[in-house]
Protein backbone atom coordinates (compact mmCIF):
# COMPACT_ATOMS: atom_id res chain seq x y z
CA UNK A 1 0.00 0.00 0.00
CA UNK A 2 2.77 2.42 0.90
CA UNK A 3 4.59 1.32 -2.23
CA UNK A 4 1.56 2.50 -4.24
CA UNK A 5 1.66 5.81 -2.39
CA UNK A 6 5.36 6.20 -3.18
CA UNK A 7 4.73 5.37 -6.84
CA UNK A 8 2.05 8.07 -7.05
CA UNK A 9 4.37 10.55 -5.35
CA UNK A 10 7.22 9.85 -7.73
CA UNK A 11 4.98 10.11 -10.81
CA UNK A 12 3.70 13.47 -9.55
CA UNK A 13 7.27 14.57 -8.88
CA UNK A 14 8.10 13.84 -12.53
CA UNK A 15 5.10 15.86 -13.76
CA UNK A 16 6.00 18.79 -11.51
CA UNK A 17 9.61 18.61 -12.55
CA UNK A 18 8.54 18.87 -16.18
CA UNK A 19 6.69 22.08 -15.31
CA UNK A 20 9.69 23.43 -13.38
CA UNK A 21 11.97 22.81 -16.35
CA UNK A 22 9.50 23.96 -19.03
CA UNK A 23 7.99 26.77 -16.96
CA UNK A 24 8.02 29.80 -19.21
CA UNK A 25 8.27 32.24 -16.31
CA UNK A 26 10.22 32.14 -13.08
CA UNK A 27 6.89 32.10 -11.17
CA UNK A 28 5.97 28.75 -12.67
CA UNK A 29 9.32 27.50 -11.48
CA UNK A 30 8.76 28.74 -7.91
CA UNK A 31 5.24 27.31 -7.87
CA UNK A 32 6.55 23.92 -9.01
CA UNK A 33 9.24 24.00 -6.33
CA UNK A 34 6.68 24.79 -3.65
CA UNK A 35 4.62 21.75 -4.63
CA UNK A 36 7.78 19.68 -4.92
CA UNK A 37 8.59 20.47 -1.30
CA UNK A 38 5.16 19.18 -0.21
CA UNK A 39 5.80 16.00 -2.17
CA UNK A 40 9.20 15.50 -0.56
CA UNK A 41 7.52 15.72 2.83
CA UNK A 42 5.02 13.06 1.70
CA UNK A 43 7.77 10.88 0.23
CA UNK A 44 9.70 10.83 3.50
CA UNK A 45 6.56 10.11 5.52
CA UNK A 46 5.54 7.29 3.16
CA UNK A 47 9.05 5.84 3.19
CA UNK A 48 9.06 5.88 6.99
CA UNK A 49 5.86 3.84 7.03
CA UNK A 50 7.10 1.50 4.31
CA UNK A 51 10.21 0.68 6.34
CA UNK A 52 8.05 0.46 9.47
CA UNK A 53 10.01 3.18 11.21
CA UNK A 54 7.70 6.20 11.20
CA UNK A 55 9.86 7.93 13.84
CA UNK A 56 11.65 9.70 11.00
CA UNK A 57 8.64 11.96 10.60
CA UNK A 58 10.63 14.65 12.42
CA UNK A 59 12.48 15.21 9.22
CA UNK A 60 9.29 15.53 7.22
CA UNK A 61 8.22 18.16 9.75
CA UNK A 62 11.50 20.05 9.38
CA UNK A 63 11.13 19.95 5.59
CA UNK A 64 7.66 21.39 5.72
CA UNK A 65 9.03 24.28 7.80
CA UNK A 66 12.12 24.87 5.67
CA UNK A 67 10.11 24.74 2.46
CA UNK A 68 7.76 27.44 3.71
CA UNK A 69 10.56 29.66 5.01
CA UNK A 70 12.51 29.25 1.79
CA UNK A 71 9.54 30.15 -0.42
CA UNK A 72 8.72 33.20 1.67
CA UNK A 73 12.36 34.32 1.57
CA UNK A 74 12.40 33.94 -2.21
CA UNK A 75 9.15 35.87 -2.64
CA UNK A 76 10.34 38.59 -0.31
CA UNK A 77 13.39 38.86 -2.48
CA UNK A 78 11.28 39.31 -5.60
CA UNK A 79 8.94 41.76 -3.95
CA UNK A 80 11.56 44.04 -2.42
CA UNK A 81 14.73 43.27 -4.31
CA UNK A 82 16.76 42.12 -1.34
CA UNK A 83 16.47 40.13 1.86
CA UNK A 84 16.77 43.07 4.24
CA UNK A 85 13.98 44.46 6.43
CA UNK A 86 10.51 44.61 4.89
CA UNK A 87 9.10 47.49 2.87
CA UNK A 88 7.34 48.99 5.86
CA UNK A 89 10.52 49.08 7.99
CA UNK A 90 12.37 50.76 5.15
CA UNK A 91 9.61 53.33 4.66
CA UNK A 92 9.86 54.16 8.37
CA UNK A 93 13.58 54.64 7.96
CA UNK A 94 13.08 56.97 5.02
CA UNK A 95 10.68 59.12 6.98
CA UNK A 96 12.84 59.16 10.11
CA UNK B 1 13.80 -4.46 -3.57
CA UNK B 2 11.38 -1.56 -3.34
CA UNK B 3 14.06 0.41 -1.54
CA UNK B 4 16.42 0.05 -4.48
CA UNK B 5 13.64 1.22 -6.81
CA UNK B 6 13.08 4.31 -4.69
CA UNK B 7 16.83 4.95 -4.68
CA UNK B 8 16.94 4.76 -8.43
CA UNK B 9 13.85 6.88 -8.96
CA UNK B 10 15.24 9.62 -6.73
CA UNK B 11 18.65 9.43 -8.39
CA UNK B 12 17.00 9.65 -11.81
CA UNK B 13 15.05 12.73 -10.78
CA UNK B 14 18.28 14.30 -9.50
CA UNK B 15 19.95 13.59 -12.84
CA UNK B 16 17.12 15.31 -14.73
CA UNK B 17 17.36 18.34 -12.45
CA UNK B 18 21.14 18.53 -12.82
CA UNK B 19 20.84 18.62 -16.61
CA UNK B 20 17.98 21.11 -16.31
CA UNK B 21 20.13 23.44 -14.19
CA UNK B 22 22.85 23.33 -16.86
CA UNK B 23 20.42 24.34 -19.60
CA UNK B 24 18.56 26.98 -17.59
CA UNK B 25 19.43 30.52 -18.74
CA UNK B 26 17.58 32.32 -15.98
CA UNK B 27 19.80 32.27 -12.90
CA UNK B 28 16.90 32.58 -10.44
CA UNK B 29 15.25 29.52 -11.89
CA UNK B 30 18.60 27.72 -11.76
CA UNK B 31 18.99 28.60 -8.08
CA UNK B 32 15.48 27.32 -7.38
CA UNK B 33 16.16 24.08 -9.22
CA UNK B 34 19.28 23.65 -7.09
CA UNK B 35 17.08 23.80 -4.03
CA UNK B 36 14.93 20.94 -5.41
CA UNK B 37 18.14 19.05 -6.06
CA UNK B 38 19.21 19.29 -2.46
CA UNK B 39 15.71 18.40 -1.20
CA UNK B 40 15.97 15.21 -3.23
CA UNK B 41 19.51 14.57 -1.98
CA UNK B 42 18.17 14.86 1.55
CA UNK B 43 15.33 12.45 0.71
CA UNK B 44 17.96 10.04 -0.60
CA UNK B 45 19.88 10.30 2.68
CA UNK B 46 16.67 9.43 4.54
CA UNK B 47 16.18 6.40 2.31
CA UNK B 48 19.75 5.36 3.13
CA UNK B 49 19.05 5.80 6.88
CA UNK B 50 21.48 8.70 7.30
CA UNK B 51 18.86 10.81 9.04
CA UNK B 52 21.28 13.27 10.60
CA UNK B 53 22.97 14.02 7.30
CA UNK B 54 19.52 14.52 5.80
CA UNK B 55 18.71 17.09 8.48
CA UNK B 56 21.85 19.02 7.66
CA UNK B 57 21.31 18.78 3.92
CA UNK B 58 17.74 20.01 4.23
CA UNK B 59 18.53 23.01 6.39
CA UNK B 60 21.82 24.02 4.77
CA UNK B 61 21.31 22.89 1.18
CA UNK B 62 17.64 23.74 0.68
CA UNK B 63 17.37 26.50 3.26
CA UNK B 64 20.44 28.62 3.83
CA UNK B 65 22.40 28.18 0.62
CA UNK B 66 19.43 29.14 -1.58
CA UNK B 67 19.02 32.32 0.44
CA UNK B 68 22.74 33.06 0.09
CA UNK B 69 22.48 32.46 -3.67
CA UNK B 70 19.58 34.90 -3.88
CA UNK B 71 21.55 37.43 -1.83
CA UNK B 72 24.39 37.11 -4.32
CA UNK B 73 21.97 37.44 -7.27
CA UNK B 74 20.58 40.64 -5.75
CA UNK B 75 24.04 42.16 -6.17
CA UNK B 76 24.48 40.96 -9.75
CA UNK B 77 21.91 40.32 -12.48
CA UNK B 78 19.49 37.51 -13.14
CA UNK B 79 20.47 36.31 -16.63
CA UNK B 80 23.42 34.25 -17.70
CA UNK B 81 25.34 36.43 -20.16
CA UNK B 82 28.01 34.40 -21.93
CA UNK B 83 26.72 31.66 -24.22
CA UNK B 84 28.43 28.39 -23.34
CA UNK B 85 30.55 26.93 -26.11
CA UNK B 86 31.25 23.24 -26.56
CA UNK B 87 34.89 22.49 -25.75
CA UNK B 88 36.17 19.02 -26.62
CA UNK B 89 39.23 18.95 -24.31
CA UNK B 90 37.46 19.70 -21.02
CA UNK B 91 34.58 17.41 -22.04
CA UNK B 92 36.98 14.48 -22.50
CA UNK B 93 38.70 15.32 -19.21
CA UNK B 94 35.35 15.26 -17.37
CA UNK B 95 34.43 11.94 -18.99
CA UNK B 96 37.80 10.48 -18.00
CA UNK B 97 37.50 11.66 -14.39
CA UNK B 98 34.01 10.22 -14.18
CA UNK B 99 35.17 6.89 -15.57
CA UNK B 100 38.04 6.74 -13.05
CA UNK B 101 35.67 7.49 -10.18
CA UNK B 102 33.23 4.80 -11.29
CA UNK B 103 36.14 2.35 -11.66
CA UNK B 104 37.20 3.27 -8.11
CA UNK B 105 33.80 2.37 -6.67
CA UNK B 106 34.10 -1.19 -8.02
CA UNK B 107 36.67 -1.90 -5.28
CA UNK B 108 34.38 -0.72 -2.52
CA UNK B 109 32.27 -3.15 -0.50
CA UNK B 110 28.69 -3.58 -1.69
CA UNK B 111 26.07 -1.14 -0.32
CA UNK B 112 24.76 -2.45 2.99
CA UNK B 113 27.35 -5.27 3.24
CA UNK B 114 27.52 -6.24 6.93
CA UNK B 115 31.03 -7.68 6.65
CA UNK B 116 32.55 -4.48 5.23
CA UNK B 117 35.54 -3.18 7.27
CA UNK B 118 33.71 -0.02 8.26
CA UNK B 119 31.03 -2.03 10.04
CA UNK B 120 33.54 -4.19 11.93
CA UNK B 121 35.98 -1.56 13.20
CA UNK B 122 34.58 0.83 15.83
CA UNK B 123 30.95 0.91 14.76
CA UNK B 124 29.86 -2.07 16.94
CA UNK B 125 31.39 -0.47 20.02
CA UNK B 126 29.60 2.83 19.33
CA UNK B 127 26.34 1.02 18.82
CA UNK B 128 26.61 -1.17 21.91
CA UNK B 129 28.37 0.99 24.50
CA UNK B 130 27.54 4.60 23.63
CA UNK B 131 24.35 4.51 25.70
CA UNK B 132 26.26 3.66 28.86
CA UNK B 133 29.42 5.65 28.09
CA UNK B 134 27.90 8.91 26.81
CA UNK B 135 24.14 8.93 27.29
CA UNK B 136 22.07 10.41 24.42
CA UNK B 137 19.66 7.96 22.76
CA UNK B 138 20.95 8.97 19.32
CA UNK B 139 24.24 7.23 18.56
CA UNK B 140 25.28 9.78 15.95
CA UNK B 141 25.00 12.53 18.54
CA UNK B 142 27.29 10.64 20.91
CA UNK B 143 29.83 10.03 18.15
CA UNK B 144 29.85 13.65 17.03
CA UNK B 145 29.73 15.29 20.45
CA UNK B 146 31.89 12.89 22.46
CA UNK B 147 33.94 10.26 20.61
CA UNK B 148 34.92 12.72 17.89
CA UNK B 149 34.40 15.90 19.89
CA UNK B 150 37.61 17.68 18.84
CA UNK B 151 36.96 16.82 15.21
CA UNK B 152 33.48 18.34 15.45
CA UNK B 153 34.86 21.42 17.18
CA UNK B 154 37.28 21.97 14.28
CA UNK B 155 34.50 21.53 11.71
CA UNK B 156 32.25 23.96 13.54
CA UNK B 157 35.02 26.57 13.64
CA UNK B 158 35.55 26.21 9.89
CA UNK B 159 31.84 26.52 9.12
CA UNK B 160 31.44 29.46 11.49
CA UNK B 161 34.37 31.26 9.86
CA UNK B 162 32.93 30.64 6.42
CA UNK B 163 29.54 31.95 7.53
CA UNK B 164 31.03 35.11 9.01
CA UNK B 165 33.04 35.65 5.81
CA UNK B 166 29.99 35.33 3.58
CA UNK B 167 27.91 37.63 5.77
CA UNK B 168 30.70 40.20 5.82
CA UNK B 169 30.96 40.13 2.02
CA UNK B 170 27.21 40.35 1.33
CA UNK B 171 26.55 42.91 4.07
CA UNK B 172 29.30 45.35 3.13
CA UNK B 173 28.32 45.53 -0.52
CA UNK B 174 24.74 46.30 0.31
CA UNK B 175 25.57 49.13 2.71
CA UNK B 176 27.81 50.71 0.12
CA UNK B 177 25.06 50.49 -2.48
CA UNK B 178 22.53 52.03 -0.10
CA UNK B 179 24.65 55.09 0.73
CA UNK B 180 24.54 56.97 -2.61
CA UNK B 181 20.75 56.59 -2.67
CA UNK B 182 20.52 58.32 0.68
CA UNK B 183 22.65 61.19 -0.49
CA UNK B 184 20.38 61.73 -3.45
CA UNK B 185 17.33 61.83 -1.21
CA UNK C 1 7.17 39.36 29.74
CA UNK C 2 3.98 37.33 30.04
CA UNK C 3 4.15 36.55 26.33
CA UNK C 4 7.73 35.37 26.74
CA UNK C 5 6.60 32.91 29.44
CA UNK C 6 3.73 31.68 27.21
CA UNK C 7 6.17 31.26 24.34
CA UNK C 8 8.55 29.32 26.59
CA UNK C 9 5.78 27.01 27.83
CA UNK C 10 4.49 26.41 24.31
CA UNK C 11 7.97 25.70 22.96
CA UNK C 12 8.81 23.33 25.80
CA UNK C 13 5.57 21.36 25.45
CA UNK C 14 6.22 21.13 21.71
CA UNK C 15 9.70 19.82 22.51
CA UNK C 16 8.22 17.19 24.83
CA UNK C 17 5.64 16.19 22.24
CA UNK C 18 8.19 15.77 19.47
CA UNK C 19 10.97 14.09 21.46
CA UNK C 20 9.03 11.76 23.71
CA UNK C 21 11.99 11.41 26.12
CA UNK C 22 11.58 11.86 29.85
CA UNK C 23 15.09 11.60 31.33
CA UNK C 24 16.62 14.28 33.53
CA UNK C 25 19.63 14.85 31.26
CA UNK C 26 17.59 15.15 28.07
CA UNK C 27 14.86 17.19 29.73
CA UNK C 28 17.44 19.71 30.92
CA UNK C 29 18.85 19.94 27.39
CA UNK C 30 15.32 20.61 26.12
CA UNK C 31 14.80 23.27 28.78
CA UNK C 32 18.10 24.88 27.82
CA UNK C 33 17.18 25.08 24.14
CA UNK C 34 13.75 26.47 25.03
CA UNK C 35 15.39 29.23 27.06
CA UNK C 36 17.70 29.97 24.16
CA UNK C 37 14.75 30.24 21.76
CA UNK C 38 12.86 32.59 24.08
CA UNK C 39 15.97 34.73 24.56
CA UNK C 40 16.54 35.01 20.80
CA UNK C 41 12.86 35.74 20.19
CA UNK C 42 12.99 38.56 22.74
CA UNK C 43 16.17 39.95 21.24
CA UNK C 44 14.61 39.87 17.78
CA UNK C 45 11.61 41.68 19.28
CA UNK C 46 9.01 39.20 18.07
CA UNK C 47 7.90 37.75 21.41
CA UNK C 48 5.81 40.55 22.85
CA UNK C 49 3.62 41.76 20.01
CA UNK C 50 1.47 38.80 19.08
CA UNK C 51 -1.28 39.11 21.63
CA UNK C 52 -4.30 39.04 19.32
CA UNK C 53 -4.36 35.54 17.94
CA UNK C 54 -6.95 33.75 20.07
CA UNK C 55 -9.83 36.20 19.90
CA UNK C 56 -12.24 33.88 18.10
CA UNK C 57 -15.15 31.68 19.09
CA UNK C 58 -13.38 28.36 19.54
CA UNK C 59 -16.44 26.12 19.13
CA UNK C 60 -17.76 27.99 16.10
CA UNK C 61 -14.22 27.71 14.70
CA UNK C 62 -14.47 23.91 14.65
CA UNK C 63 -17.89 24.14 13.02
CA UNK C 64 -16.42 26.46 10.42
CA UNK C 65 -13.53 24.07 9.77
CA UNK C 66 -15.96 21.23 9.13
CA UNK C 67 -17.93 23.38 6.67
CA UNK C 68 -14.70 24.57 5.02
CA UNK C 69 -13.53 20.96 4.70
CA UNK C 70 -16.73 20.05 2.83
CA UNK C 71 -16.32 23.10 0.56
CA UNK C 72 -12.70 22.12 -0.15
CA UNK C 73 -13.70 18.57 -1.10
CA UNK C 74 -16.47 19.85 -3.40
CA UNK C 75 -14.19 22.41 -5.05
CA UNK C 76 -11.45 19.81 -5.48
CA UNK C 77 -13.79 17.41 -7.27
CA UNK C 78 -14.96 20.21 -9.56
CA UNK C 79 -11.43 21.36 -10.46
CA UNK C 80 -10.31 17.73 -10.93
CA UNK C 81 -13.15 17.19 -13.40
CA UNK C 82 -12.11 20.28 -15.34
CA UNK C 83 -8.44 19.29 -15.46
CA UNK C 84 -9.18 15.78 -16.67
CA UNK C 85 -11.73 16.94 -19.27
CA UNK C 86 -10.03 16.85 -22.69
CA UNK C 87 -11.66 20.17 -23.67
CA UNK C 88 -10.26 21.92 -20.53
CA UNK C 89 -13.46 23.92 -19.78
CA UNK C 90 -12.01 26.86 -17.85
CA UNK C 91 -12.72 30.57 -18.07
CA UNK C 92 -10.36 32.40 -15.70
CA UNK C 93 -11.43 35.74 -14.34
CA UNK C 94 -10.20 38.29 -11.80
CA UNK C 95 -12.57 40.37 -9.69
CA UNK C 96 -12.76 42.33 -6.43
CA UNK C 97 -15.02 41.13 -3.64
CA UNK C 98 -15.99 42.95 -0.42
CA UNK C 99 -14.53 41.93 2.94
CA UNK C 100 -16.59 42.53 6.08
CA UNK C 101 -14.27 41.25 8.85
CA UNK C 102 -13.17 43.88 11.35
CA UNK C 103 -9.92 42.38 12.57
CA UNK C 104 -6.68 41.56 10.79
CA UNK C 105 -6.90 37.93 11.90
CA UNK C 106 -10.40 37.61 10.50
CA UNK C 107 -9.40 39.03 7.12
CA UNK C 108 -6.37 36.77 6.92
CA UNK C 109 -8.59 33.80 7.80
CA UNK C 110 -11.03 34.77 5.03
CA UNK C 111 -8.31 35.25 2.40
CA UNK C 112 -6.67 31.96 3.36
CA UNK C 113 -10.02 30.16 3.18
CA UNK C 114 -10.55 31.51 -0.34
CA UNK C 115 -7.12 30.27 -1.36
CA UNK C 116 -7.56 26.88 0.32
CA UNK C 117 -10.60 26.14 -1.87
CA UNK C 118 -9.16 25.22 -5.26
CA UNK C 119 -10.73 27.19 -8.07
CA UNK C 120 -10.28 30.50 -6.27
CA UNK C 121 -7.09 32.21 -5.11
CA UNK C 122 -6.92 35.47 -3.16
CA UNK C 123 -4.19 37.47 -4.84
CA UNK C 124 -4.46 40.84 -3.13
CA UNK C 125 -6.07 42.35 -0.05
CA UNK C 126 -6.51 46.10 0.09
CA UNK C 127 -8.73 48.02 2.46
CA UNK C 128 -12.15 46.39 2.49
CA UNK C 129 -11.78 44.40 -0.70
CA UNK C 130 -10.04 41.21 -1.71
CA UNK C 131 -8.88 40.53 -5.27
CA UNK C 132 -9.70 36.98 -6.35
CA UNK C 133 -8.53 34.93 -9.32
CA UNK C 134 -11.08 32.26 -10.19
CA UNK C 135 -10.68 29.32 -12.54
CA UNK C 136 -14.25 29.45 -13.84
CA UNK C 137 -17.54 31.30 -13.42
CA UNK C 138 -19.15 28.93 -10.88
CA UNK C 139 -16.17 29.17 -8.52
CA UNK C 140 -16.21 32.96 -8.88
CA UNK C 141 -19.96 33.07 -8.14
CA UNK C 142 -19.29 31.01 -5.01
CA UNK C 143 -17.08 33.81 -3.66
CA UNK C 144 -19.39 36.58 -4.93
CA UNK C 145 -22.34 35.10 -3.03
CA UNK C 146 -20.50 36.10 0.16
CA UNK C 147 -21.45 32.99 2.15
CA UNK C 148 -17.86 32.30 3.24
CA UNK C 149 -17.40 35.96 4.09
CA UNK C 150 -20.42 35.91 6.41
CA UNK C 151 -19.29 32.71 8.10
CA UNK C 152 -15.80 34.08 8.81
CA UNK C 153 -17.27 37.35 10.10
CA UNK C 154 -19.43 35.36 12.50
CA UNK C 155 -16.24 33.86 13.98
CA UNK C 156 -14.89 37.23 15.03
CA UNK C 157 -15.53 38.44 18.55
CA UNK D 1 -13.22 -6.65 11.98
CA UNK D 2 -12.47 -3.16 13.20
CA UNK D 3 -8.89 -3.68 12.14
CA UNK D 4 -9.98 -4.55 8.61
CA UNK D 5 -12.32 -1.59 8.35
CA UNK D 6 -9.48 0.68 9.42
CA UNK D 7 -7.14 -0.85 6.86
CA UNK D 8 -9.71 -0.49 4.09
CA UNK D 9 -10.38 3.11 5.03
CA UNK D 10 -6.69 4.00 5.09
CA UNK D 11 -6.23 2.23 1.74
CA UNK D 12 -8.99 4.36 0.29
CA UNK D 13 -7.47 7.54 1.73
CA UNK D 14 -3.96 6.78 0.51
CA UNK D 15 -5.05 5.76 -2.99
CA UNK D 16 -7.38 8.77 -3.19
CA UNK D 17 -4.55 11.02 -2.08
CA UNK D 18 -2.28 9.52 -4.75
CA UNK D 19 -4.96 10.08 -7.38
CA UNK D 20 -5.37 13.74 -6.48
CA UNK D 21 -1.59 14.23 -6.39
CA UNK D 22 -1.33 12.96 -9.96
CA UNK D 23 -4.31 15.06 -11.05
CA UNK D 24 -2.61 18.10 -9.57
CA UNK D 25 0.57 17.23 -11.45
CA UNK D 26 -1.35 16.87 -14.73
CA UNK D 27 -3.07 20.16 -14.02
CA UNK D 28 0.27 21.89 -13.50
CA UNK D 29 1.28 20.68 -16.95
CA UNK D 30 -2.00 21.22 -18.81
CA UNK D 31 -3.34 24.54 -17.57
CA UNK D 32 -2.41 27.49 -19.76
CA UNK D 33 -0.91 30.15 -17.49
CA UNK D 34 0.66 30.70 -14.10
CA UNK D 35 -2.48 31.85 -12.27
CA UNK D 36 -4.53 28.88 -13.39
CA UNK D 37 -1.70 26.55 -12.41
CA UNK D 38 -1.99 27.94 -8.88
CA UNK D 39 -5.32 26.08 -8.63
CA UNK D 40 -3.70 22.80 -9.64
CA UNK D 41 -1.02 23.31 -6.99
CA UNK D 42 -3.91 23.92 -4.59
CA UNK D 43 -5.24 20.42 -5.34
CA UNK D 44 -1.87 18.90 -4.47
CA UNK D 45 -1.56 20.84 -1.23
CA UNK D 46 -5.11 20.45 0.05
CA UNK D 47 -6.67 17.26 -1.24
CA UNK D 48 -3.70 15.10 -2.27
CA UNK D 49 -1.38 15.70 0.66
CA UNK D 50 -4.09 15.79 3.33
CA UNK D 51 -5.85 12.61 2.18
CA UNK D 52 -2.56 10.74 2.06
CA UNK D 53 -1.52 11.99 5.50
CA UNK D 54 -4.98 11.06 6.84
CA UNK D 55 -4.37 7.55 5.55
CA UNK D 56 -1.03 7.46 7.36
CA UNK D 57 -2.70 8.70 10.57
CA UNK D 58 -5.13 5.76 10.41
CA UNK D 59 -2.20 3.38 9.96
CA UNK D 60 -0.18 4.88 12.80
CA UNK D 61 -2.88 4.30 15.40
CA UNK D 62 -2.57 6.39 18.54
CA UNK D 63 1.02 7.39 19.31
CA UNK D 64 3.54 10.21 19.07
CA UNK D 65 3.69 9.50 15.34
CA UNK D 66 0.04 10.54 15.03
CA UNK D 67 0.80 13.82 16.78
CA UNK D 68 3.63 14.52 14.34
CA UNK D 69 1.46 13.65 11.35
CA UNK D 70 -1.30 15.93 12.60
CA UNK D 71 1.27 18.71 13.07
CA UNK D 72 2.33 18.25 9.45
CA UNK D 73 -1.31 18.34 8.30
CA UNK D 74 -1.97 21.53 10.26
CA UNK D 75 1.23 23.03 9.02
CA UNK D 76 0.49 22.38 5.35
CA UNK D 77 -3.07 23.68 5.83
CA UNK D 78 -1.78 26.95 7.28
CA UNK D 79 1.26 27.57 5.09
CA UNK D 80 0.11 26.49 1.64
CA UNK D 81 -2.49 29.26 1.16
CA UNK D 82 -0.01 31.79 2.54
CA UNK D 83 2.65 30.67 0.08
CA UNK D 84 0.16 30.63 -2.82
CA UNK D 85 -1.09 34.10 -1.95
CA UNK D 86 2.44 35.50 -1.60
CA UNK D 87 3.40 33.92 -4.91
CA UNK D 88 0.37 35.31 -6.75
CA UNK D 89 0.88 38.75 -5.27
CA UNK D 90 4.57 38.78 -6.12
CA UNK D 91 3.80 37.69 -9.70
CA UNK D 92 1.13 40.39 -10.05
CA UNK D 93 3.45 43.08 -8.72
CA UNK D 94 6.22 41.72 -10.92
CA UNK D 95 4.13 42.74 -13.93
CA UNK D 96 2.73 39.33 -14.86
CA UNK D 97 -0.88 39.76 -16.02
CA UNK D 98 -3.28 36.82 -15.70
CA UNK D 99 -4.75 35.58 -18.97
CA UNK D 100 -8.51 36.11 -18.80
CA UNK D 101 -11.37 34.54 -20.69
CA UNK D 102 -13.65 37.59 -20.56
CA UNK D 103 -12.82 41.13 -21.60
CA UNK D 104 -11.31 40.10 -24.90
CA UNK D 105 -7.76 41.27 -24.14
CA UNK D 106 -6.17 37.84 -24.38
CA UNK D 107 -2.93 39.28 -25.70
CA UNK D 108 -2.18 40.77 -22.28
CA UNK D 109 -1.10 37.35 -21.03
CA UNK D 110 2.66 37.02 -21.27
CA UNK D 111 4.12 33.55 -21.55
Amino acid sequence: MFAAAILAIIVTMLLILARALLGPTVWDCILAINSFGTLTVLLIAAHGFLMERPEFLDIALVYALINFIGIIAVLKFFEYGDLGPGKRARLDEDQG
Amino acid sequence: MIEVLIDEAVLGLMLIIAVGVLYQRNLFAAAMLTSIYSLLAAALFVVMDAVDVAFTEASVGAGISIILALGALALTCGEQKARPVFALGPFLLVLLTGAVLIYGTSDMPAYGDASAPIHRHVAPRYLEDSRGEVGPPNVVTSVLASYRGYDTLGETVVIFTAGVGVLALLGRRRRKAAKPAEEEA
Amino acid sequence: MLHAIYLGLASFSLWLLLSGYFEIFLLSLGLLSTCLVVYIARRMDVADHEGRSLHMHVFRLFGYWAWLGMEIVKANLDVTRRILDPRLPISPEVFWSPVTQGSEVGRVAYANSITLTPGTVAIDLEGDEVEVHALNREAADGVRSGEMDRKVTALDL
Amino acid sequence: MLEMARDLLSWAFILGGGFFLIVGGIGLLRLPDFFTRLHAAGIIDTMGAELMLAGFVLQAGFSLVTVKLLLIVLFIMFTSPTAAHALAKAALHGGYKPRLATGGDDDRGSD
